[in-house]
């Protein structure tokens, strides 16, 4: 217990800090990869959790696929490599006090809601249980995620292209 | 495990996410502000089906992914039609249409 | 034709009707459908009279002994010897009135009537009125040949005689209005005859909208009646329901001071008078018919009909010697008469003295002579009709149209014997001087104030007909004597032709006789016999022939011819008065003789009658009442000015659109959140999402 | 065909003006004789009809209802298609389809700029078919849908057929009397929620005043007091009247002040007293001191105008104003009072509104500075508008005295549980009230009709009175002087059906 | 009948994979849908270039093929609930169902010449925008939170992307951006509420979560918050004061049909999510939505109406005049919790004022697309003297203000009317309260439609030019089907009241 504890204090605090790195870096590439960082986080946390087979999907899509995209999307627009000094905008005081108000408020009522509760981590490999579930209960979202993904590729290609 | 170690930590994120969101001019670096928040918002829902003993926070929690994806797709898309017109993806010069 | 009286006032409306759309097609333009309308209804009137007269007696005019027994028993002070003396009191029988109704329409479960109340009252005023209409008719053909509007001027007479027939017959208040509106509205019409210069029409104006201020409390006055009677307009009841005493006797006071508002406005009473003498505007037929017949006599007609309202409401059986309605005639009799000495106008004068005579007959009804004021209201409709005809003989054939004395008369004497010879008549009457009709009824005031106590108003009945008589004098001075000024000498004077002079004469013969009907120096009473109510009779006391009184009121007479033909006597040198005029030297010589008075005194007492009072009376007249009463009217202007620009369109609208414009700048306040940055937006989106949890998360708890 | 009649004649009255606007519609623009044609062949159909209804209406008893049809309609609120007709709604009813006919009669040869007459005759029409329902009604939910009905074709009569400032007139008017009618179908609400679960009025007349607590009486009341008092107009709430008056066309300023005005008043005396009697005793002493304030108010407002119309239409705040006083005494005399006084306005002051309309059209100006001389050079035009001048000042014989005197009478002794001495005061200032009437409104006639024409228009030629100005006139003309003499005629109809109201009023009033 | 979704995961859990047995006539309407989409997808390939009306067509009768199985199952007539409660075709949903498709028919006829005429893609518009229709279809039955989300991912993604159809414009860019941004991160935010009600209760089964809370009793912080988020995201939705601000500017900036789309269907969708998550999962935590809803709908009116007396754009206008509405729309949702048959009136109000409102609203944006066809112009000054020269368009237009001002006897009166029956029928003081100020709104709101009403009938033709307007038939149809509506429902309203009546969810 104490070694998933301490793995889940190290990976926490490398992941804010990439959080914090992204939202604050000048550089946009370095931003994309704190990014990255974050979400391979999330995904050692999801094992810490035992839940393998969303780790998995985890970092599949979002290292595999979401981050690609981002870094196309940087190239794309010609962002700079390099260092760029007005990535933000004039809210950042305002955008700071919301956050941190935000952030006190949900601690305030986590803490409340559940106190010290302890997670009691379950035998691991529930994947056959996620299938069964997706394709008898969760049948409808499953398929209608489908016909999304269809829309959104249509979508994006319809209005990204130049004609 | 402490519960609330994980949803702090998906707080933390979820805020950060919030104030990147708020405060980056550049597009693609605002979608990648919601990816926190919605990175936050699954590592929630793991947690808590962990809490809860049940596998339904991961799906919700692959749902979420899933659709995160295509919404980045979109979101790119819709960034870079701008960037097709505008030459900039400079989120604070559009307020052409206000009032 | 007692129970068929209907058909009296329906004549004239008829002929109103008749006149209005087919008199334009006949020769007379519709003069002779009037004429001959009257004529019916003056032969009606004749017969019903005859009637009237010839009615038995059958009921006791012991409303008010039974009422003052009821009163008695109620206030627990019942005594069977006061009852006993009332009932063994030899009572003479009355003829009962003829009550014909018909259910006019229902409202709220209440039947209210219309009908036909005949009885002395309305008898004596149907001839009267009749008479007079008829004669006015006639002369109005001859006056108004030539008018443009002949037809309207006819039509519009014929309706005023129907709203003075119908005043005079109602049987109930609510139809009283009708009649009493309906002459406000010919009034309107008949005074404004010639409204293309502004002159008339504000007259006409003026005569309406102050006999209108008067309604108010005839409206609030027959309200309160009707309230207080107990939901009924029945004249009757509110009379006999009034003497009995069981009526809240603070309201019956405020109704009857209402009422005595109304009178004031329509009877031209001080200080509602002033429009009278504007109404002169008006042809002078119709003047003549306001004055002497209908209009203005229609107040004095309001208090005697409802008369058991006045009596218990002002106390008039019991007052020491003052009631309200006493002295707003006594004030009326002095102001008007005052003010008749300063007139150029032969109308005016004549006007003002109507407004005295009115003041005469109020003061009457006052001080309990019920009957001395109908009686008044008679004699002095023959001799006033008289004298204003007289005076438009004067302009149709004497001035050329003018009616003003000191430019445009004088020396019409010779020209216009019969005009002059009916006037003097007239003048003679309407003085008091013995055996002319005014004598009778002014002694039976003088007579009736002295006997209930008022004796105040004794001495302001003598003093009016010394200033009745002075100023009269003058009026046919400046007339008829002197030297032919102006108009009079410029465009050949001549007699006026039969339709004028007929009526002239036989008003001039009525005012010479019509007093022997109630002269009880000769013992004759027949007036109040026949004309008095059983209800009036009841609680009003004659008191007969005082000697002593008719010669105080013939003295005054005199002294007044004395004073004013002394006066012009010697302001006009050797050719003055005394060598043409022998009643005014008769005058003259007898004040001298019998008090020796000099020259200080005549100028004194005349002169400052005269001068300094009169002309600071008609001063005040002019400006101060009559400026109040323009003043009142541009008050209300001014008033309504301001409520319109500052209250309605500022406050009141400007509320309204200052909303609607706070509610635009509002959406102009708020549309400034819409900065079109997505990120603001977004930043709201989380503000409110903390406001709404800190908020909700204190509500829940 | 008589039973046909029986049980749709009724309805024949509503619809029959709304189908004859849809065949307007399908006419083209260009057959203007034709489209006029149509337009006055249904108002004269529906006339007929409503004549047959005349003649049918069992007089005996004017209290009940007549003609009933109670049929199914939005059930899920279980309002119903209830219409009928008793004494009072008889005599408005028939007033309204009398003067839809006079206002298609009177406009056919001038329709005001911008012409069109299709759209204009079919928005008569229209607003004729919100007028019979709304007086026909006999479910909260039906009359406030015909009620409301005629706000749209007015707001566009006074908006496109204006005088200058008809937007803003026709704005104010649409914005005033919605603000009204939104508390009022609160007010409705709120009754079918605590009173039963129906919006049938005979119901509620039965037995809202016995399931509602005074409290809420109160201020069911207050809303629909809103609603209706703004269409009266009472004061404080007339400031719409003068402007929508002032810029409608002649046509839109009759029907509105001889019918739309009565919507307001209707509403009180059909729903409001007899619903919420309890409510009513509470409330009449503050509509009475309303209704007095409207009286010296819209007298001095007349006193203060230049234009004709403008003047007349504030005339309206002040015998509304009667009838309102009637209505506040509570008492079976001063709503019979306040019935007549609706009627007797509506003829009285549409006929003003005509001749008004006439003169400004002659002249080109309705700027009573400028006018004068009317008798001069249309003799029969001013003798009528002195004839309806001397109706409206409430002159004995003419209709609109019935309208004023009883209001005052009936205030001296206003229902059990009034105060009696703010009433008898209400009386005192009402009578004043008469008295400002003649004055504004002689001398309104004093400076239109009297004295020599004005310069600028002495060499014109002024016609007179003409072929559909006499036709729709006289039938007014003779109504106001035959209503004025035989009262009876009205109160006949009226009082069976008042004295209800009244029962229903006096029951709480003890 | 439901059973708790954990214990059956259990059940699945343990042992192998039993293929679920599926009703296909209950999903009959998503069945043709999705296939109806593919056709249209496929048949944009085949279809040349200047055929591609015949794309629209067949989208148009694919839609209205669907709507036969909803009329088979609104026949057959019992409730069918699947998935253990995730996803049921009751009344509710069907009538929800046949308006989303019956008003994506509506906007695809809208949009047939609109989008042929801009040269735009038309293939593949029509193809987004069913499957907008297919998230909403599903979001009508849609009991679950997993589901919801999905639904709304599936009608809003689309949306997004249509709201930048127009790709040179860069209006209509900068209109997809505020619309994908907001809305993201509103459903971001609404999904962390979710994912803590989810941690609460353990469930996402709505069922399950309203009995899970109503055994709780009281509302914990915790929930009140996650609650407020889950609102949030379909206050977005439904631009909902303060989450209202990317409605004006994406109307204005998107294709004209699209933005009608926006502000009935993806608002109707927004509203009946909210029915479905507070009166079926958090019945018993009114006392948070209800007060929440209250301030909502309170905002949303006075703010919206305010602001739209400011607009000189047809369509901004519009889109305060739906903010407004959505205000409207609220009032039974803060109402609801005063009594039982508060509760029962108020789900019907909120059905019966949807239904109305989107034939008057669509009805309204189709004549704006007509007269924009000649005036190119989105300024309400625009309109003036539209009577002169199009006075059948000037009359219907007129229709559609009026009954979205509530005046009757036009459709809008009716949904008000319930609206306020709503709120008195609680009759609590802050309901009356609420409904004076609904009664207040109404009167300003007047203001700006009239003044709509004003430039047509009143105002001269700004440019003179009186050319009348020709309406291709789709737009006519477009524009008969709502204006039959809007008139009929004012008349006869048992029409679409008895729809309403059907639409309660909550049994108590």
């Amino acid at each position: 217990m104490l070694g998933q504890n301490i793995a889940f204090g190290v990976i926490a605090l490398i992941m804010m800090m990439a959080a914090v790195q992204v939202v604050t870096s000048t550089n946009v590439v370095r931003a994309a990869l704190s990014l990255v960082i974050v979400l391979a986080g999330v995904a050692a946390q999801y094992i810490l959790l035992a839940a393998e087979f969303t780790a998995v999907v985890q970092v599949m899509v979002y290292i595999g696929a979401v981050v690609v995209l981002f870094l196309f999307g940087i190239m794309l627009t010609r962002a700079r490599i390099g260092h760029e000094s007005d990535l933000d905008n004039s809210n950042k005081i305002p955008a700071f006090i919301v956050s941190f108000t935000l952030f006190v408020l949900l601690i305030a009522l986590l803490r409340d809601a559940f106190g010290r509760q302890k997670i009691h981590v379950a035998a691991p490999s529930n994947t056959a249980q996620i299938g069964t579930a997706i394709f008898s209960t969760y049948l409808v979202p499953f398929e209608v995620a489908s016909v999304l993904l269809l829309a959104a590729l249509v979508g994006a290609i319809v209005l990204a292209r130049r004609d | 495990m402490v519960l609330n170690w994980f949803l702090f930590l998906a707080a933390v994120l979820f805020c950060t996410g919030v104030y990147g969101v708020l405060a980056r001019k550049n597009g693609v670096l605002v979608l990648m502000s919601v990816e926190l928040i919605l990175n936050a918002v699954n590592l929630n829902l793991v947690a808590f089906g962990a809490f809860n003993q049940t596998v339904t926070g991961q799906i919700f929690a692959l749902f979420v992914i899933a659709i995160a994806a295509a919404e980045v797709g979109v979101g790119l898309a819709i960034v870079l039609l701008i960037y097709r017109n505008r030459q900039s993806v400079d989120l604070t010069g559009i307020d052409a249409l206000k009032g | 034709m007692l129970d068929h009286a209907w058909i009296i006032p329906l004549i004239p409306v008829v002929s109103f009707f008749l006149i209005l759309f087919f008199g334009k097609r006949f020769p007379s333009k519709g003069a002779s459908i009037g004429c001959v309308a009257l004529g019916i209804c003056f032969a009606l009137s004749l017969v019903l009279g005859a009637q009237w007269i010839g009615r038995d007696k059958t009921i006791e005019p012991l409303h008010h002994a039974t009422a003052q027994q009821v009163r008695a028993a109620e206030s627990g002070r019942a005594s069977s010897a006061q009852g006993g003396e009332a009932g063994g009191e030899k009572v003479e029988m009355k003829r009962a009135p003829v009550v014909h109704e018909t259910t006019w329409f229902q409202t709220g479960g209440i039947k209210i009537k219309a009908g036909v109340l005949i009885d002395g009252l309305s008898v004596a005023l149907l001839v009267v009125v009749s008479t007079i209409s008829l004669l006015v008719h006639i002369f109005s053909t001859e006056y108004l040949r030539d008018d443009r509007r002949k037809t309207h001027y006819f039509a519009a007479l014929s309706l005023f005689t129907s709203g003075m027939f119908i005043l005079v017959t109602s049987s109930n208040t609510l139809q009283m209005i009708f009649g009493w509106e309906l002459m406000g509205l010919c009034s309107f019409m008949l005074i404004g005859h010639w409204w293309e210069d502004k002159n008339n029409s504000n007259a006409a104006l003026k005569a309406f909208f102050t006999t209108r201020t008067g309604d108010i409390g005839l409206l609030v006055g027959i309200s309160m009646l009707f309230g207080l009677a107990h939901n009924t307009f029945d004249i009757g009841r509110i009379n006999s329901l009034a003497m009995s005493g069981r009526l809240d006797q603070g309201l019956l006071t405020v109704a009857a001071a209402a009422l005595l508002l109304a009178v004031i406005g329509k009877s031209a009473q001080f200080p509602l008078h002033t429009w009278l003498p504007d109404a002169m505007a008006g042809p002078t037929p119709v003047s003549a018919l306001i004055h002497a017949a209908t209009m203005v006599v229609a107040g004095v007609f309001l208090i005697s009909r409802l008369y058991g309202v006045f009596w218990q409401g002002f106390h008039i059986g019991t007052a020491n010697g003052f009631t309200p309605v006493a002295i707003v005639g006594g004030v009326t009799i002095i102001i008007a008469a005052a003010l008749a000495f300063v007139q150029s106008d032969i109308k005016k004068v004549l006007a003002y003295s109507t407004v005295s005579q009115l003041g005469y007959m109020v003061m009457a009804l006052g001080v309990g002579g019920w009957t001395a004021a109908v009686f008044h209201l008679f004699t002095h409709a023959f001799f006033k009709a008289c004298l204003f005809l007289g005076a438009g003989s004067v302009a149709h054939s004497g001035s050329h149209h003018s009616f003003d004395m000191k430019e445009d008369m004088g020396g019409l004497k010779k020209h216009m014997p019969i005009t002059y010879a009916t006037f003097v008549i007239a003048s003679l009457a309407l003085a008091g001087i013995i055996p002319f009709a005014g004598f009778w009824s002014k002694d039976e005031i003088l007579v009736s104030a002295h006997a209930n106590g008022y004796n105040t108003f004794l001495w302001v009945g003598l003093v009016g007909a010394l200033m009745t008589a002075a100023y009269m004098t003058r009026c046919i001075y400046l007339t008829f004597h002197g030297e032919a000024r102006g108009a009079a000498a410029h465009h050949h004077p001549h007699e006026s032709p039969l339709p004028i002079t007929g009526p002239l004469v036989f008003l001039a013969v009525l005012s010479v006789v019509a007093g022997f009907v109630q002269a009880p120096m000769l013992h004759i009473e027949a007036f109040a016999n026949i004309v008095e109510p059983a209800y009036v009779s009841s609680v009003v006391n004659h008191s007969g022939f005082n000697g002593g009184l008719a010669l105080a009121g013939l003295i005054a007479a005199f002294a007044g011819i004395g004073i004013a033909g002394g006066y012009y006597f010697r302001n006009l040198g050797p050719r003055g008065l005394t060598s043409r005029n022998g009643a005014a030297r008769a005058g003259y010589t007898f004040l001298v003789n019998k008090y020796y008075l000099d020259d200080i005194y005549t100028d004194g007492v005349v002169g400052s009658i005269k001068g300094p009072i009169a002309r600071a009376a008609y001063w005040i007249n002019q400006n101060v009442i009559d400026g109040v009463l323009n003043g009142a009217a541009a008050l209300a202007i001014m008033l309504g000015r301001f409520t319109y620009d500052i209250v309605d369109q500022r406050i009141v609208d400007g509320a309204v659109n200052g909303l609607g414009l706070s509610a635009e700048a509002g959406g102009g306040a708020l549309r400034t959140v819409q900065t079109g940055k997505v990120q603001q937006y977004a930043a709201i989106l989380f503000g409110a999402l903390i406001v709404f949890a800190v908020a909700l998360w204190r509500f829940a708890k | 065909m008589n039973d046909i009649l029986v049980h749709w004649g009724l309805s024949l009255a509503i619809f029959l003006p709304i189908a004859g606007a849809a065949l307007l519609l399908l006419i083209p623009k260009e057959n203007e004789l034709f489209i006029k044609q149509v337009a006055l062949a249904t108002t004269i159909v529906t006339a007929a009809v409503g004549v047959w209804l005349l003649v049918k209406f069992d007089y005996k008893h004017t209290g009940r209802l007549q003609f009933p049809v109670n049929k199914s309609w939005i059930e899920i609120i279980n309002s119903r298609y209830h219409i009928g007709i008793d004494g009072l709604s008889l005599p408005l009813l028939a007033l309204s389809m009398f003067i839809c006919i006079l206002c298609v009669i009177y406009s056919w040869d001038h329709f005001p700029e911008p012409h069109n007459p299709k759209a204009f005759l079919a928005l008569i029409l229209l607003l004729e078919t919100g007028m019979n329902g709304t007086f026909i009604a006999q479910d909260l939910i039906l009359f406030f849908v015909f009620f409301e009905l005629v706000l749209l074709p007015m707001y566009f009569m006074i908006g496109v057929w204006g005088g200058v400032n008809r937007q803003y007139a026709s704005i104010k008017f649409f914005l005033f009397t919605l603000f009204g009618s939104a508390l009022m179908i609160l007010g409705f609400l709120a009754l079918y929620f605590r009173a039963g679960h129906t919006f049938d009025i005979p119901t509620l007349i039965d037995n809202a005043s016995r399931m509602l607590p005074h409290n809420s009486e109160v201020w069911i009341f207050a809303a629909l007091f809103m609603g209706f008092a703004i269409k009266v107009p009472m004061f404080p709430f007339h400031t719409w009247l003068p402007d929508a008056h002032t810029e409608a066309p002649t046509v839109g300023s009759v029907i509105l002040a001889a019918i739309l005005l009565k919507l307001g008043t209707y509403g009180f005396v059909r729903i409001a007293l007899p619903i919420l009697p309890d409510a009513a005793h509470t409330w009449a002493p503050w509509i009475g001191l309303l209704a007095v304030i409207g009286i010296i108010y819209g007298a001095l407002g007349c006193l203060a105008q230049r234009d004709l119309k403008r003047l007349i239409a504030f005339s309206s705040v002040a015998h509304m104003g009667f009838v309102m006083l009637g209505i506040a005494t509570l008492t079976s005399f001063g709503i019979n009072a306040a019935i007549f006084g609706m009627v007797a306005h509506g003829l009285i002051t549409g006929m003003l509104f005509f001749t008004a309309g006439s003169i400004g059209e002659r002249y080109g100006t309705r700027e009573m500075s400028r006018l004068g001389g009317l008798l001069i050079q249309a003799p029969k035009l001013g003798w009528i508008l002195g004839f309806c001048c001397m109706a409206s000042l409430g002159l004995p014989g003419l209709a609109g005295f019935w309208g004023e005197f009883p209001a005052i009478l009936s205030a001296f002794n206003p229902a059990n549980g009034l105060s009696v001495t703010t009433f008898r005061v209400y009386m005192v200032v009402a009578s004043i009230g008469t008295v400002l009437a003649a004055g504004y409104l002689l001398w309104m006639f004093q400076r239109v009709a009297f004295g020599e024409p004005k310069e600028e228009f002495a060499h014109e030629h002024i016609h007179d009175v003409h072929g559909p100005e006499w036709l729709a006139w006289t039938p007014m003309l003779v109504l106001i002087l035959v209503l004025g003499v035989f009262p009876g005629l009205m109160f006949k109809i009226t009082d069976g059906a008042v004295s209800n109201i009244a029962h229903a009023l006096a029951v709480v009033g003890r | 009948m439901l059973r708790f979704a954990a214990a059956s995961l259990a059940a699945a859990g343990s042992g192998a994979f039993h293929q679920p047995v599926i009703d296909y006539h209950a999903f009959a309407p998503e069945i043709v849908l999705t296939g109806v989409l593919m056709i249209v997808l496929v048949a944009d390939l085949i279809v040349p270039e200047d055929r591609k009306v015949w794309v629209t067509n067949i989208a148009g009768i694919g839609v209205l093929a669907s709507l036969i199985p909803i009329i088979t199952l609104a026949v057959s007539g019992h409730d069918r609930s699947m998935f253990g409660g995730a996803y049921v075709v009751d009344h509710f949903s069907l009538v929800f169902k046949g308006l989303f498709i019956a008003t994506g028919y509506v906007v695809l006829l809208m949009s047939t010449n609109y989008v042929a005429d801009g040269d735009y893609y038309e293939g593949e518009y029509s193809f987004l925008l069913l499957a907008s229709i297919l998230g909403m279809v599903v979001m009508a039955s849609s009991r679950d939170l997993i589901t919801i989300f999905v639904a709304l991912e599936m009608l809003s993604l689309p949306a997004y992307m249509l709201a930048g159809w127009r790709k040179r414009d860069p209006k209509s860019n900068e209109a997809a951006l505020k619309y994908y941004l907001l809305g993201v991160l509103s459903s971001a935010v609404m999904l962390y509420g979710m994912s803590l009600i989810f941690g609460t209760t353990g469930t996402t089964v709505l069922a399950d979560i309203g009995s899970y809370l109503s055994q709780q009793g009281g509302t914990p912080p915790l929930v009140t918050v996650a609650l407020l988020m889950i609102v949030l995201g379909f206050a977005f939705k439904v631009s909902a004061v303060p989450f209202h601000f990317w409605a004006p500017d994406t109307y204005e900036g998107a294709p004209t049909p699209v933005a009608a789309f926006l502000s009935v269907a993806s608002k109707t969708a927004g509203f009946v999510a909210l029915i479905e998550i507070l009166y079926v999962g958090f019945l018993s935590n009114n006392n948070v939505w209800g007060p929440l809803c209250w301030v909502l709908a309170a905002l949303s009116m006075t703010v919206g109406n305010l602001i739209a007396l400011r607009q000189t754009n047809i369509v901004r206008m519009l889109a305060y005049s739906s903010i407004a509405q959505a205000g409207y729309i609220l009032v039974p949702f803060a109402v609801a919790g005063a009594n039982s048959h508060a509760l029962v009136t108020a789900q019907k109000a909120s059905a019966l004022y949807l239904l109305v409102y989107t034939a008057m609203n669509l009805g309204a944006f189709a004549v704006v697309i007509a007269v924009a066809r000649k005036t190119r112009s989105g300024e309400i000054s625009s309109y003036g003297g539209l009577f002169s020269y199009a006075p059948g368009l000037t009359l219907l237009m007129s229709a559609f203000m009026f009954s979205l001002a509530g005046i009757p006897p036009l459709g809008g009166w009716f949904a008000k009317l319930f609206m306020f029956s709503a709120a008195l029928d609680a009759g609590t003081r802050p309901a009356i309260v609420l409904a004076v100020i609904a009664g207040v709104n109404s009167v300003i709101a007047l203001f700006y439609y009239a003044s709509v009403a004003r430039e047509m009938w009143m105002s001269p033709v700004p440019d003179g030019d009186v050319t009348p307007i020709r309406v291709p038939p789709a737009l006519a149809t477009a524009l008969g089907i709502t204006v039959l509506l809007t008139v009929a429902v004012g008349v006869y309203p048992t029409l679409f009241a008895r729809m309403a009546d059907v639409t309660v969810l909550a049994r108590l």
